[in-house]
């Protein structure tokens, strides 16, 4: 027998960038996550920043315009839309983070489950997301909420009962993907029980595609409770959403068109934020 | 041939197994989701003699799989979900009469979409890493955001408020004010859809300017109009197809609420009255009408682009 | 001689497609047979279904003169180990080289708890590689080692059949030959019994004992390697071995097709 | 060989946007007729030699030095011959398409002479009747019909990148004659990038080794075989592995 070669140690003494350089050098999460903790933070310190309450009428200075004393003035009621605006980030953000955890647990596991297992398993999950995604999503949206009551409660039915079909579907086909990549194949010829493949071989592959999908998907969510809340059957008033407020602003569209615009573009500010973050988290996974 | 004739059986079964979920999960919605129908109706305060009574009407103190049997047979025999509660009228008949202006908006929204996201698209793949390039990339970061009756608002507001370009709302009588009336809302809803065609149309071209039968054929020195028009375009139209057919769920979805937001009278309307009367037979035809032809429009994709692409055939 | 492995009259549909038809096969401990096809001959689909991974329609699979069921215990699929072609799917790309060794030494319960690092760096040296990779990942390996790394893993559960498909086809030619290096020290050091499966017949040449040869799913040869590379029966395997390019021996110009101009 | 170079590359370079360099300072000649294998292992820069010759760099590769000069027109074969062709077209008519861009005939006697193109590299009649697409032929078929493409540009130089790894052994062999008889016919030169040093010495009378970008070693097939001054060049050629003798006639490789 010959003499073994090794090969030259590539890539070992290649430095690893570390993760904290790899953060540095993808500006569209810095931003987004700058954007979104800035936001963040207005809403957990709204109650000391600003002297006014969010449900506090004042009919003596009404649809005032941006001043010093109302930075971007008053509604109709005379209440102080700044402080309106961030008490209505606390509302809808909550909503919306609480309101992603149910669907994206599910959704990530059937997704694993449907892509692994395929066969009748995967029938049975694409039928139902094939199903549940034939029901345009602001229609269903609509239905549910309408018919498990306005409010909070309504919002988070409805998305425990369509926001997964998402997460199912990307996880699915990653999932399916992985399946015939040699490392699942060598884990089954080494023995290893098919739960033990999904949790510890398959869900950390498939976590961070689910993830920066997570970001858009919330930045949808957002905009449906929104949509709700403009429709009049999300939150109710008196609690502050933005929804609610561009569609109280509307009558006044052409006098103070700023009571629709401004909460409008709080969502959008949102969305680029999370967006963004999402973007930054693909280029750096993207990368590896 | 015999693998193809099985492609067609299976994609139609499965489109049948759909429909059959559909109209299981209509039925269900309404039960599985808390609170009671007869209460929504009557509203909170009603006598209990009331309510019974209601639930008498709509059928909700039989048994489920009765209640179910009944649901199914009117479906068959009428062709709907029952009468209208408010109207008295069959839900077929209601749906029927306000659907057009419903599918027209649907279809120029498309149209639209397609146009401009295939614009934008081909002009940011062929300038890559370039300035145009950035800012269309750009704008699906900004637009993802935007509520799309919010987005309706503010095109009222500069075109038809400011600049008088469109009506405000509503919709005018005869083909040309029909359509011209619709421009606005058709661009509201095709905004939306736009954003996640761009990105992944983007994508796709990217990938297919950079495969290797195109520089085979700039190898072969034919004019890139020739190459863009002839052989990318062509390529990515089958991708498009299939990711409107997974978007038009979400087109028909916003196309409801943006009716609202132009006061147009068709099926988005028809929902919210329904809605605000607890029309419940009403909902659910809608609901069911909408779903089914999602999953029709779905399965005649599927079958175009099984049609067009040679792939799919196999050898021969 | 003692027999490893009896296949037996296998067959797998995909459709109306026959990728195996009646296979009959069989294969003596300590040995190593090459299988060489062409692309879509069925060869990957054979190692397949005998690692477990894909359910015949028909026929029997001996081990060690024990049939293997349907639905495979731990125990049976443990004793058949698999080395994939493509080296950037072999590993697990989220798991640290430690994690990849030990996993099945632990549940199998192979080694304690206290000895696990002491296996894992014998494992490794066995493959060539140096004890500190373990706490490295799979993207900061070349292909070969990655490939190295395989072999440690199949080796972790003791296997007694050792199926390579195709494991060196992805791999630059000087690597390619140390990997084939290796796979020939280890047959050597631990007696393995293995099934080799390649499209290059100097790899296959370089590694087997036995050669067979197949073609759209049906085994066309077997016969020891010398008779085979030298006087093969079918008139294919004969196409087959003389459509190999050859390296120009000393008193032919080069440039065989050249134009003298 | 003493005609004027057809091609010549003097200290060519290429890097990455990010100045990583991947080919750096590679120059040779190439007289009419002539054939140059191009051998080195994966990320060598060898492929990327032949899109600089060819003028079309994938994208996020710049040349950074040298020059190119070439007298004729080239045209390329690639690796993987179904990626090579339009998927929705018919490859008669991808054929056809460019003899009617670069002969400059009418589109009816375009689709003649991708005809002719077609007998000339021994595809089946049946191509002329029905309309075929890359998905319904072989991966030695596509090839050919990428071969016709290249050769309906009337090229002075043939670029073969890897033209017979993604095939089997036996439809290599036909590939490799084809091309051979074809630069016999024709007389064109030819760059054949390939990591198998016997079908470069089987097609080439000269050899360039290239390793991490630069050319280690260059000169005539055999002597560059059998007197190799580099240890890489070495290296390559102890890794190829040997067959024995094939019993009984018919040998046409050695």
């Amino acid at each position: 027998m010959k003499r073994i070669r090794t090969e030259p140690q590539l890539h070992q003494d290649g430095r690893q960038p570390s993760i904290i350089h790899r953060i540095w050098n993808t500006p569209s999460l810095l931003v987004g996550s700058l954007m979104f903790v800035v936001l963040i933070v207005l809403a957990v310190f709204i109650p000391y920043i600003s002297p006014y309450h969010p449900s506090e009428q004042n009919l003596s200075a009404f649809l005032q315009p941006p001043s010093a004393e109302h930075w971007l003035g008053t509604d109709q009621l005379g209440r102080d839309l700044f402080t309106r605006l961030i008490y209505a980030a606390r509302t809808d953000l909550s909503i919306m983070v609480l309101a992603e955890v149910v669907p994206f647990c599910t959704g990530v596991f059937l997704g694993m489950l449907a892509g692994y297992y395929g066969k009748w398993v995967d029938t049975v999950i694409t039928l139902l997301t094939d199903t549940f995604i034939a029901f345009p999503f602001y229609l269903i949206v609509i239905i549910v909420a309408f018919a498990s009551g306005a409010g909070e409660r309504g919002i988070y039915i409805t998305f425990m009962l369509v926001g997964w079909i998402v997460f199912a579907r990307v996880v699915r086909g990653l999932s399916a993907s992985f399946r015939e990549q040699e490392w699942v194949a060598s884990a089954q010829t080494l023995g290893l029980p098919g739960v033990r493949i999904i949790l510890r071989h398959l869900l950390p592959n498939v976590l961070p595609q689910a993830v920066v999908v997570l970001m858009t998907d919330m930045v949808g969510l957002l905009v449906a409770i929104v949509t709700l809340g403009y429709l009049g059957i999300g939150i109710a008033p008196p609690t502050p959403d933005w929804g609610t407020m561009i569609s109280d602003g509307q009558s006044f569209i052409t006098t103070a068109w700023w009571l629709s615009a401004v909460p409008g573009f709080a969502v959008v500010y949102t969305g680029i934020a999370l967006s963004l973050v999402g973007d930054g988290l693909a280029d750096i996974w993207r990368k590896k | 041939m015999n693998t193809s004739y099985s492609w067609l059986v299976t994609a139609l079964l499965r489109a049948l197994a759909v429909i059959l979920f559909v109209v299981t999960a209509v039925f269900f919605i309404i039960r599985i989701v808390p609170g009671d129908p007869a209460k929504m109706i009557l509203g909170e305060y009603s006598t209990p003699e009331a309510i019974k009574s209601m639930h008498h009407t709509l059928g909700l103190d039989l048994p489920l799989w009765e209640q179910f049997v009944r649901f199914v047979k009117t479906l068959f025999t009428q062709g709907d979900t029952g009468n209208s509660i408010i109207a008295g009228t069959s839900t077929r008949e209601l749906i029927a009469e306000r659907a057009p202006v419903t599918l027209l908006l649907i279809v120029m929204a498309c149209m639209m979409a397609i146009i401009i996201a295939l614009l934008l698209a081909t002009l940011a793949a062929t300038h890559k890493d370039k300035l145009l390039d950035h800012l269309i990339r750009i704008f699906p970061t900004i637009t993802l955001g935007m509520p799309i009756f919010w987005v309706g608002m503010l095109l009222i507001l500069l075109f038809s408020v400011r600049l008088h370009w469109f009506p405000v709302g509503g919709v005018s009588e005869g083909w040309i004010g029909t359509l011209y009336s619709l421009t606005l809302p058709a661009i509201t809803v095709a905004f939306s859809q736009i954003p996640t065609l761009v990105r992944s149309l983007r994508a796709q071209m990217l990938e297919i300017l950079e495969s290797d039968f195109v520089v085979t054929l700039r190898a072969a020195g034919l004019p890139s109009r020739v190459i863009l028009f002839k052989h990318v375009l062509r390529n990515s139209a089958l991708p498009t197809l299939m990711l409107l057919g997974v978007n038009i769920s979400y087109l028909i979805g916003g196309t409801l609420v943006v009716e609202q937001v132009f006061g147009i009278k068709g099926i988005g309307s028809l929902l919210f009255t329904a809605i605000s009367n607890r029309d419940f037979p009403v909902i659910q035809g809608i609901a069911l009408y909408c779903a089914i032809s999602v999953v029709i429009i779905s399965l005649l994709i599927e079958m175009i682009s099984w049609w067009l692409d040679p792939r799919t055939k196999g050898k021969q | 001689m003692e027999l490893a492995l009896q296949i037996k009259n296998v067959t797998v549909h995909y459709g109306g497609f026959t990728a195996l038809n009646g296979i009959q096969l069989n294969l003596p401990k300590h040995t190593t047979l090459g299988l060489v096809g062409e692309s879509g001959s069925g060869k990957s689909t054979l190692a397949r279904v005998i690692a477990g991974l894909i359910v015949p329609a028909e026929g029997q699979i001996l081990l060690d003169s024990q049939e293997l069921t349907k639905k495979r215990s731990r125990e049976q699929r443990k004793r058949i180990q698999m080395i994939f072609q493509n080296p950037d799917a072999s590993l697990n790309p989220k798991h640290s080289i430690r994690q990849i060794l030990s996993e099945a030494l632990l549940f199998h319960n192979i080694v304690g708890r206290t000895e696990i690092e002491k296996r894992c760096k014998e494992l490794l040296a066995r493959v060539h590689l140096e004890g500190k990779a373990l706490d490295k990942y799979p993207h900061e390996f070349s292909g070969g080692q990655r490939q190295r790394i395989a072999i440690a893993r199949a080796l972790s559960v003791e296997p007694s059949l050792l199926i390579a498909d195709e494991p060196t086809s992805a791999l630059d030619v000087s690597v390619q030959l140390s990997v084939l290096e290796l796979f020939n020290t280890l047959k050597a050091e631990l007696n393995l019994t293995m099934l080799f499966i390649s499209h290059d017949l100097g790899v296959i040449h370089a590694i087997s004992d036995t050669v067979a040869v197949m073609r759209q799913g049906n085994l066309v040869e077997i016969n020891p390697k010398d008779q085979f590379f030298a006087r093969p029966e079918t008139a294919y395997s004969r196409e087959l071995l003389s459509a190999v390019p050859k390296m120009p021996k000393s008193n032919t110009s080069g440039g065989f097709y050249d134009p003298r101009t | 060989m003493s005609t004027s170079p057809i091609l010549e590359i003097e200290a060519l370079s290429l890097a990455t946007k990010s100045n990583e360099t991947l080919v750096d300072n590679v120059g040779f000649s190439l007289n009419k007729g002539e054939s140059l294998g191009l051998v080195g292992e994966s990320g060598s820069g060898k492929s990327l030699t032949l899109r600089a010759i060819l003028g079309l760099l994938p994208h996020g590769v710049r040349q950074t030095g040298g020059v190119i000069k070439s007298e004729v027109s080239s045209a390329m074969v690639f690796q993987d011959p179904r990626g090579a062709l339009d998927p929705l077209c018919p490859v008669v008519k991808q054929l056809a398409e460019v003899v009617y861009f670069r002969q400059k005939v009418s589109r009816k006697a375009s689709r003649v002479v991708a005809l002719e193109l077609l007998e000339m590299l021994g595809l089946p009649d049946s191509l002329k009747r029905t309309d075929r697409y890359p998905s319904q032929l072989s991966g030695g078929q596509c090839q050919r019909i990428v071969i016709a493409i290249a050769l309906a540009c009337k090229p002075g130089i043939l670029l073969c990148d890897e033209p017979t790894t993604a095939l089997d052994v036996t439809v290599q062999r036909q590939i490799i004659e084809t091309i051979a008889r074809l630069q016999q016919e024709l007389g064109f030169a030819m760059v054949f990038v390939t990591h198998n040093l016997a079908v470069a010495a089987a097609m080439c009378s000269k050899l360039a080794v290239m390793k991490k970008g630069q050319i280690v070693e260059h000169g005539n097939t055999l002597n560059v075989l059998q007197n190799p001054q580099n240890p890489y060049t070495q290296m390559l050629i102890n890794s190829v592995l040997p067959l024995p003798e094939l019993e009984g006639s018919g040998q046409l490789w050695s």
